[in-house]
């Protein structure tokens, strides 16, 4: 019959110190969307282990560890072992540091090299423009994969190269996007004022258009960023990835495929470490993206 | 991709001073066509029906020359449609084929009665002739022929007679009938050049051809071996992905394939529809290390890297074991002149070191190249890296992709990995990738020993002493010879079970590629 | 949560107390209580709206008069059960014809917008969707309630069409948005909304994105449509000039609350509310200003400079037969469309020069062609004397640094990604070299001049309101310590009450800086306030220049006498006195006709067999002006 | 109309320029190799001898220059040359593996482009919503997952355990529609998944971008319901966006898809080009990357267009 939150419990709950206060936590809130704050967790989960892996794994990552080829978890073994009988956390943990430093690397290789390029293509005359433009084009026509399998043909198989080589792959969809941006933003007001002003192009490049450009690009770099770690596993497919015993999250996948008619763990957690750094890192910069954002946008229509 | 051909050709063949008439078949020949394994007698081959088969791989490069055969997926299709002089049984002696007989008196100027009544798929007779241009055009460096160099051996082929070709060796060769039974010397009409389709006298007649796509067979009719073949239809394709051909036979879309992985055994097993063939082989992936370069060259390394070979471990987790243990020689012990004697080398990692120490090599790091090209060796190097680090070396896996391996890679390395297929004769075997001089010596090797031993074997008419010969001969390998070789490799093929006739042919999978002849099919 | 503090419910009760008294004891046709409106999140929320009460009786016109800010779109909006992304209504009622719109579900409010409540929106042009025909969106909620066939709801609208004075009422439906002018365009967004005979109009801004000469045009086909169907409306706008014509009475809303409320002629007439006194002196200085600026004028030559005659004759810009357009250049070198043609201007040093045209008379393509953004097909610019190169690549850093441009869209022209230290301080490096503390110092001070608070200097534009990045992009301009400023129409995206502000800041830095302007803009009012010469430009060519009294001369060019006349007065019956201007439709000059006066198919005075024969000869007055026109200087 | 011709004409001008630089860069890339045709060819087999005689057939002893040029002037006049690996007409092989590539890709297409679509309307409808939110994530975790893991579970599942599917796509003469499904739903399903997420997320973009436009508050304040603002105002404005985000995904659809031709031994044009690339075969490398470019060059054509005839403003000037 008494209600257990009388009056008094009431205000005590309100005069709660102030970083309990919901208040506050709603401004915290506020700064990144939920879905963004998770991608951030997933995203620092992984930096995380990407950066301590060699010091926590439990068993060398190239060491045949047991007898038994695709064991369940155990206590010895807490996500089973490889199709060698390896140990799989180690290698998901050692794995995770390659695709996240090398997806990663190329990530933002591919994007700074064609925002560079897209704004030097939209400031520069029309020449430049069209051969850039054609340079690229032409660049796109050759399959990434195939692209992959020439580069290491001709320059061997080494993490500089595949390095080199998902960057390169991956440049021409951000130059198309970095032009057309630059592009549009080389017509603006202000940059019309920086030259009337008497502004050189570097300047106008670098200070006025460049800045501007950041957001955008970095929206795109997610799925980019995806399609990188989605091209690392497609050339671990061809035999062309990350040198073994190392292994990339995708290289875990491919070399445990056998194991997928049984339902190993082997091959099963590292597809959901892909998935879940790769849509940490969307969600992140989907957060992000919002949050930039300028606020309102409150005029009239 | 697996590489099969015979290597290089004996050119000093043995002193031989036997008078009397080499006879080309070997006793086992009698055997008839039909009833060649214990099997027989107990079921009647059914006719008709039709059979998807699938190799390793197919590609750009697929080719209905016999000469630029290349890949097991070529030997299958060659072997589909052309019949050679001679054929392999399962015990890798010649039998008859288009030849009844070949004979020589002093194993160097060879005579081949060819069978009567052999019609080509268009129709035409089988003629001297077409001998003549088949041996003929393999020799000729413009051809692309992969064999070109055991053909140069084939100083002279001419027709002698209606039926009758004479084939004169550059030097005396007893394995010649032997060498006609692999693919590359099938019998093609003469004065072809247009191979967009394969006129052959073999089993089936080509209906498509369809590079890196398909091949595809009908029955021949008019085939040469009466009631032969089976099956109405085969369709030849190449899954280079190991897990998708499994799952295509287990899904029922093929019925027959070889290169099985160990990993996959067992859910075929569990599948009732599904049958494995596993032969056990002479094929081994071995580690090279080349004796013209430091440090592979020092004896002391060699012997540490052998020790270093954990091949009880290699066994159970890259071949689970699927495999037959070696020992650092060639021979397996299938075979008849397989030395017993010789104690198994383990894996001992102290000793490895003492060795390394010794060798003046510690804390060496060195790159071994392995490559999806030779068969599991980038798992055998994996590994080799791990039990290498206890004695102190650093040893560096770089894979390479098997675009471009055998050309640029394997032997051009200090420590290069290689994959060696069966041969019908341990003498070949020696001649190709042992004897100080031969091409394919994978480790530059030199014993003038082992080189002597090679020369007498030849003329070696008595089979104790000619064993002993090979028995010390596997010996020298052992001890000094610049290869690992950690263990024999099975065959493994799989097929539907209702695909009836299998029988092993150890020189390759798929029956030793022959299967098309001999497979059909029960309700 | 309690709505209701005491002197919110107060004042509800005034508002609706005040309704009720209007419209006697009819039910009201609308009727809003204690209206709240808030954004953000619940915790946190920023109110928009607060408590805001009014009714609208049955046939009358209510205004909704504030500033961009204050609310009055959200509460128009809110009619309609609509609120903007963000935005939620959290309390208060909405009755329009006796339904609560508040409690409306989703399928009824759709329903209630296609029967109850129709919208006209501020911008036409932005309104129709682009990629359909007119006449498939006029009838699509006609189409969608299956009232009538296809044919007939077609049929009803080209009556509509007709009665709001429409070119080619049969035809024009089938026309795509972008074939159309501004003017017709507003029209037909009214004629959809009529489409459904709604109980409530709501026109928000229907004719501020307009000419003035085409806003006399859309009031009274507005004005006369209302008439005739007794309609009840909400007019949103911020003009109380406007709203004076057509409004029955008004409410006056700041910062989302009611400011005063009363009937048209009492709230202009006799304000009771300080903040209707400011937005009514904004409007009455636009007409007052010019005489008391005169003497100004006078006195800032002299105030900058040494005395004497000839500094204050001194030519600081002198343009001559500027003609410059866009297009593939033909064969004479000139572009396939002329935007301007054959334009001399002069400009003084000290002086103020307002060019004044519509939309699309090239006003802002003379601005571009001066500061060297666009490069002329002929024609010369010289800055004292000096030959300018047409295009600003070549021209000096010192020319560039002495003419700079003040750009209409303070947003688009402020970088968003600096800071306004840093915008301010790039034109002080650039030109003076200057560094470190000297530039900050110099920084501060023009915030200063401004009248800028100099902690704005570490926030970025998109942080700043439209009045603050004006003078943030006109602290940059002055940076450069320029001879003269091209003002491209710097006004026009802000309220009445921050644009006279603007303006006033503009004529104290002329009368402290001595500096000249060229002020480009549409509106007469801006030029009355702080220039003392003018252009008039039509359709690429200066009709007449002169003093600035030159607008209110009897002898002035028709065009010129349109466009003052067209500005609307605080009279209710100014609308209907006001000379209809325009006879024909307004056409743009063809080939045939280059040299023929580009004004003759509007003009009211022209002399058939002459103007549409002849080129227009120039007439110079004696106080300096000069006017293209046959007429005879009494008969114009 | 004549806007359409221009732009045909321009970007046929710039597809020329394109070409020739493909041309060049594959050439150069070709000669970068290591080892040639001759020794790819030969393999395991190949004796200094053997590889000189086959060089010698082949032409690749002369020198490297006069054989791009050779090549050029072959494929000027309509011959882009014989394959160095098989010998046949380089036009002959690739009629053959085309017509398979361009069915994949168009048997995807159909799946894929109303699926994207259909998910990104959805997600722009419910913006911001549970649903919006599952979309997207369920997406992106299909691009995530590699392809051969989607095609290996999807051939374990449907084709070995259900037996439902074929594991392998062949080419069928005369296929019915079942036998069509049966035979190629598992490779269209694991290209969609890669392709799909891309398209979704631009045309929900696009729709978004337009719904934020002021004709579509109109709309809604007509009373149109928001199904209908988006289908009937929205999308006719987004098709341009959303087509050339469309022809980005498609021109994947011909070269990308080597890992599924590898899974369900499909002869396409990837495989093809992979071949080229492992036998050193010039000719053939070149005609593939020629075709890659112009399907892709193609496809942003064929966008363009659908952006200028969905816009009135371009369409009728």
């Amino acid at each position: 019959m008494n209600s257990p939150a009388t009056p008094k419990a009431r205000s005590e709950l309100a005069a709660s110190p102030g970083w309990l206060s919901p208040a506050r936590w709603r401004r915290r809130r506020n700064a990144l969307p939920a879905s963004g704050r998770i991608g951030l967790a997933l995203v620092l989960f992984w930096a995380l282990l990407a950066l301590l892996g060699p010091w926590v794994i439990p068993h060398p990552p190239g060491a045949v560890v047991s007898t038994t080829v695709f064991a369940p978890m155990s206590l010895r073994f807490p996500l089973g072992t490889d199709y060698l009988g390896r140990d799989m956390l180690s290698r998901i943990l050692i794995g995770a540091r390659y695709t996240v430093g090398l997806a990663l690397a190329a990530a933002v290789a591919a994007s700074a090299t064609g925002t560079v390029l897209g704004l030097l293509a939209a400031i520069s005359g029309r020449w430049v423009d069209e051969l850039l433009s054609r340079l690229l084009d032409a660049l796109i026509c050759i399959p990434s994969m195939i692209f992959a399998l020439i580069m290491v043909a001709v320059f061997g198989s080494s993490l500089p190269i595949l390095l080199l080589t998902a960057a390169l792959g991956y440049v021409a969809g951000a130059f198309r996007i970095a032009r057309s941006l630059a592009v549009n933003l080389s017509v603006s007001d202000y940059v019309e004022a920086a030259r009337v002003r008497g502004e050189g192009r570097l300047h106008i490049a670098c200070v006025e258009i460049l800045p501007n450009m950041v957001h955008p690009m970095l929206a795109d770099f997610g799925l980019r960023f995806m399609f990188i770690v989605l091209m690392l596993s497609g050339l671990s497919f061809l035999g062309l990835g990350v040198q073994p015993p190392a292994a990339d999250l995708g290289s875990l996948i491919r070399e445990n495929l056998s194991g997928l008619g049984d339902g190993a763990a082997a091959v099963l957690l590292p597809a959901i470490a892909v998935a879940t750094l790769t849509i940490g890192v969307n969600l992140l910069i989907d957060g992000l993206a919002d949050h930039g954002r300028p606020e309102g946008g409150g005029g009239k229509a | 991709m697996k590489y099969h051909q015979p290597r290089d050709a004996i050119r000093q063949a043995a002193d031989l001073k036997r008078r009397q008439v080499l006879h080309g078949f070997a006793a086992a020949g009698a055997l008839a066509a039909t009833g060649r394994f214990g099997l027989a007698g107990a079921e009647t081959p059914r006719k008709g029906g039709r059979i998807r088969v699938s190799s390793v791989s197919s590609s750009i490069a697929d080719t209905l020359d016999p000469a630029k055969g290349a890949l097991s997926t070529d030997y299958a299709r060659h072997y589909m449609i052309y019949s050679g002089l001679t054929q392999f049984d399962s015990r890798l002696s010649a039998q008859p084929g288009l030849a009844v007989t070949i004979d020589s008196g002093d194993a160097t100027l060879w005579t081949v009665k060819l069978r009567q009544g052999v019609e080509f798929h268009d129709g035409k007779p089988l003629m001297p002739e077409d001998v003549v241009y088949t041996l003929s055009r393999l020799k000729d460096p413009a051809t692309g022929s992969q064999v070109l160099a055991i053909a140069s051996q084939f100083a002279d082929v001419r027709a002698t007679g209606p039926r009758e070709v004479q084939i004169r060796l550059a030097a005396p060769n007893v394995d010649l009938p032997v060498i006609l039974a692999d693919s590359h010397f099938l019998i093609i009409q003469n004065g072809t050049t247009d191979f967009r389709t394969g006129i052959g006298t073999g089993p089936y007649r080509c209906v498509d051809f369809n590079p890196g796509v398909r091949t595809l067979g009908r029955r021949n009719p008019n085939y040469w071996k009466p009631g032969k073949p089976y099956l109405e239809e085969i369709e030849l394709i190449g899954i280079s992905d190991e897990s998708s051909r499994v799952n295509a036979m287990l899904a029922g879309d093929v019925q027959l394939i070889n290169g099985v992985n160990p990993r996959s055994l067992q859910r075929i097993r569990s599948s009732s529809g599904h049958t494995i063939h596993e032969t056990q082989s002479g094929q081994y992936t071995d580690l090279i290390m080349r004796q013209d370069a430091s440090p592979t060259d020092s004896p002391e390394f060699v012997l540490a890297m052998k020790h270093l070979l954990d091949r009880d471990e290699i066994l159970q987790a890259v071949f689970l074991g699927h495999a037959v243990l070696g020992n650092d020689q060639p021979v397996p012990p299938s075979s008849r002149y397989y030395c017993p004697d010789i104690p198994q080398r383990r894996y001992d990692p102290d000793r490895a070191r003492f060795l390394l120490r010794k060798a003046g090599l510690p804390r060496t790091r060195l790159a071994v190249f392995a490559s999806p090209a030779a068969e599991y060796s980038v798992d055998i190097a994996t590994l080799l890296q791990e039990s290498a680090m206890h004695a102190g070396l650093d040893l560096h896996v770089d894979r390479v992709p098997p675009d471009g391996y055998w050309s640029n890679c394997w032997m051009k390395h200090r420590l290069t990995f290689g994959n060696i297929n069966p041969r019908p004769t341990v003498d070949m075997l020696f001649s190709l990738f042992f004897r100080s001089n031969s091409p394919w010596n994978e480790s530059g090797w030199k014993n003038s020993r082992f080189d002597a031993l090679l020369l007498a074997s030849r003329s070696e008419r008595d089979e104790a002493r000619r064993k002993e010969m090979y028995w010390e001969m596997q010996r020298l390998v052992h001890d000094c010879g610049g290869v690992g070789i950690p263990a024999f490799i099975n065959f493994i093929d799989a097929s539907d079970r209702r695909l009836r006739g299998y029988f092993p042919i150890p020189i390759g999978g798929l029956m030793g590629y022959n299967f098309a002849e001999y497979v059909w099919l029960d309700e | 949560m309690s709505l209701h503090s005491g002197r919110r419910a107060q004042a509800a009760r005034n508002g609706a107390g005040a309704a009720a008294e209007s419209s006697a004891d009819n039910h009201p046709q609308v009727l809003v209580k204690n209206l709240r409106v808030v954004a953000g999140s619940p915790g946190t929320p920023s109110v928009l709206v607060n408590d805001v009460s009014f009714a609208i009786a049955r046939g009358e016109v209510l205004a909704l008069i504030g500033e961009s800010g204050s609310g009055k779109t959200t509460v128009a909006l809110s009619l309609m059960g609509h609120t903007r992304a963000g935005c939620r209504i959290s309390g208060g009622s909405i009755e329009v014809c006796g339904t609560d719109v508040l409690s409306l579900r989703p399928r009824e409010i759709l329903e209630h917008r296609r029967r109850r409540v129709a919208y006209i929106a501020q911008s036409a042009a932005a309104a129709f969707n682009p990629a359909r025909r007119i006449m498939d969106q006029v009838i699509e909620t006609t189409m969608i309630r299956r009232l009538m066939t296809g044919s007939a709801a077609r049929e009803k609208a080209v009556t509509l069409f007709r009665s709001l004075a429409l070119p080619d009422p049969q035809h024009i439906g089938a026309r795509y948005p972008h074939q159309l002018s501004g003017g017709q365009l507003q029209r037909l967004l009214a004629a959809m909304a009529l489409m459904s005979d709604p109980e409530l109009v709501i026109l928000d801004e229907p004719t501020t994105a307009l000419d003035v000469t085409t806003q006399i045009e859309v009031l009274r086909a507005f004005k006369r449509v209302i008439g005739e169907r007794r309609a009840t409306a909400l007019y949103v706008a911020h003009d109380l000039a406007v709203v004076a014509q057509i409004a029955d009475r008004v409410v006056v809303l700041n910062s989302g609350q009611v400011r005063e409320s009363g009937p048209t002629m009492q709230v202009l007439g006799a304000p009771r509310d300080a903040y209707t006194r400011t937005l009514l002196s904004a409007v009455a200085r636009r007409v007052a200003q010019s005489v008391a600026q005169e003497p100004v004028v006078a006195t800032s030559g002299a105030s900058s400079r040494p005395p004497g005659e000839d500094n204050r004759r001194q030519l600081l810009l002198a343009v001559e037969g500027l003609t410059a357009g866009y297009g593939k250049a033909n064969d004479q070198g000139l572009p396939s469309s002329l935007a301007l043609l054959d334009i001399s201007l002069a400009v003084r040093r000290g002086a103020a020069l307002g060019v004044i045209g519509e939309s699309g008379s090239g006003k802002s393509t003379l601005a571009r062609v001066l500061a060297g953004i666009m490069a002329p097909a002929r024609g010369t610019i010289r800055l004292q004397g000096e030959l300018l190169e047409p295009r600003m690549e070549r021209r000096s850093r010192e020319q560039l640094r002495r003419i700079q441009i003040v750009f209409q869209h303070a947003d688009a022209a402020l970088n968003p990604a600096h800071t306004v230290a840093h915008i301010l301080g790039r034109p002080l490096k650039l030109y003076f070299g200057l560094r470190g503390a000297a530039r900050d110092e110099r920084i501060a001070h023009l915030l200063d001049v401004v009248h800028l608070d100099r902690s704005i200097a570490a926030r970025r534009p998109p942080e700043l309101s439209g009045g603050q990045k004006q003078r943030v992009n006109l602290a940059r301009a002055l940076a450069a310590q320029p001879d003269l400023i091209l003002c491209d129409e710097v006004t026009s995206a802000l309220d009445a009450v921050v644009g006279a502000a603007i303006l006033d800041l503009l004529a104290e830095l002329r009368r402290e800086l001595g500096l000249s302007y060229v002020l480009i803009t549409h509106d007469v009012g801006a030029v009355r306030a702080i220039c003392d010469e003018v252009a008039v430009l039509y359709a690429g060519q200066t009709v007449e220049t002169g003093p600035l009294q030159r607008l209110d001369a009897a002898n002035c060019h028709p065009y010129t006498r349109l466009l003052v006349s067209s500005v609307p007065e605080l009279r209710s019956d100014w609308l209907e006195g006001v000379a209809s201007a325009s006879p024909g439709p307004a056409m743009p000059a063809t080939a045939s006709s280059k040299d023929l006066c580009r004004f003759l198919p509007r003009c009211p005075v022209r002399i058939e067999g002459r103007c549409d024969q002849q080129p227009p000869p120039l007439n110079r007055t004696q106080q300096g002006a000069q006017i293209l026109c046959h007429q005879p200087a009494n008969r114009r | 109309m004549r806007v359409t011709l221009q732009l045909i004409l321009k970007r046929m001008a710039a597809a020329a320029l394109t070409l020739l630089l493909v041309s060049i860069i594959i050439f150069t890339i070709t000669s970068l190799l290591p080892g040639d045709a001759a020794q790819a060819a030969l393999g395991q087999n190949a004796t200094a001898a053997a590889v000189a005689a086959l060089r010698a057939r082949l032409g690749l002893d002369q020198p490297v220059l006069w054989r791009y040029l050779h090549w050029l002037g072959g494929l000027l006049t309509g011959h882009p040359g014989y394959s160095y690996s098989n010998g046949l007409p380089v036009s002959a092989i690739i009629s053959k593996r085309l017509p398979q590539s361009l069915l994949l890709a168009a048997a995807t297409t159909v799946v894929s482009v109303p699926f994207a679509l259909t998910l990104g309307i959805l997600a722009a409808m419910y913006r911001g919503s549970w649903l919006d939110r599952a979309l997207s994530t369920t997406t992106l975790a299909m691009v995530a997952v590699p392809e051969f893991l989607v095609a290996t579970a999807g051939v374990l599942i449907f084709a070995v355990k259900l037996q439902w599917l074929s594991a392998l796509t062949f080419v069928l003469d005369h296929p019915t529609p079942l036998e069509f499904l049966r035979s190629y739903a598992l490779p269209v399903l694991s290209l969609c998944f890669v392709v799909t997420a891309q398209m979704a997320r631009m045309t929900r973009a696009a729709v978004i971008d337009q719904l934020s436009q002021p004709y579509a508050e109109m709309a809604a304040l007509k009373g149109v319901g928001s199904a209908r603002v988006v289908l009937t105002h929205a999308l006719p404005n987004a098709v341009g966006p959303i087509a050339n985000a469309i022809a980005l995904s498609l021109s994947y659809l011909l070269g990308g898809t080597i890992i599924v031709e590898t899974i369900f031994d499909y002869p396409g044009l990837a495989r093809l080009m992979v071949d080229a690339v492992s036998y050193r075969d010039m000719p053939l490398l070149q005609a593939c990357a020629m075709i890659f470019l112009a399907a892709y060059l193609g496809l942003v054509l064929i966008a363009d267009i659908c952006a200028i005839v969905s816009n009135p403003k371009l369409r009728r000037p």
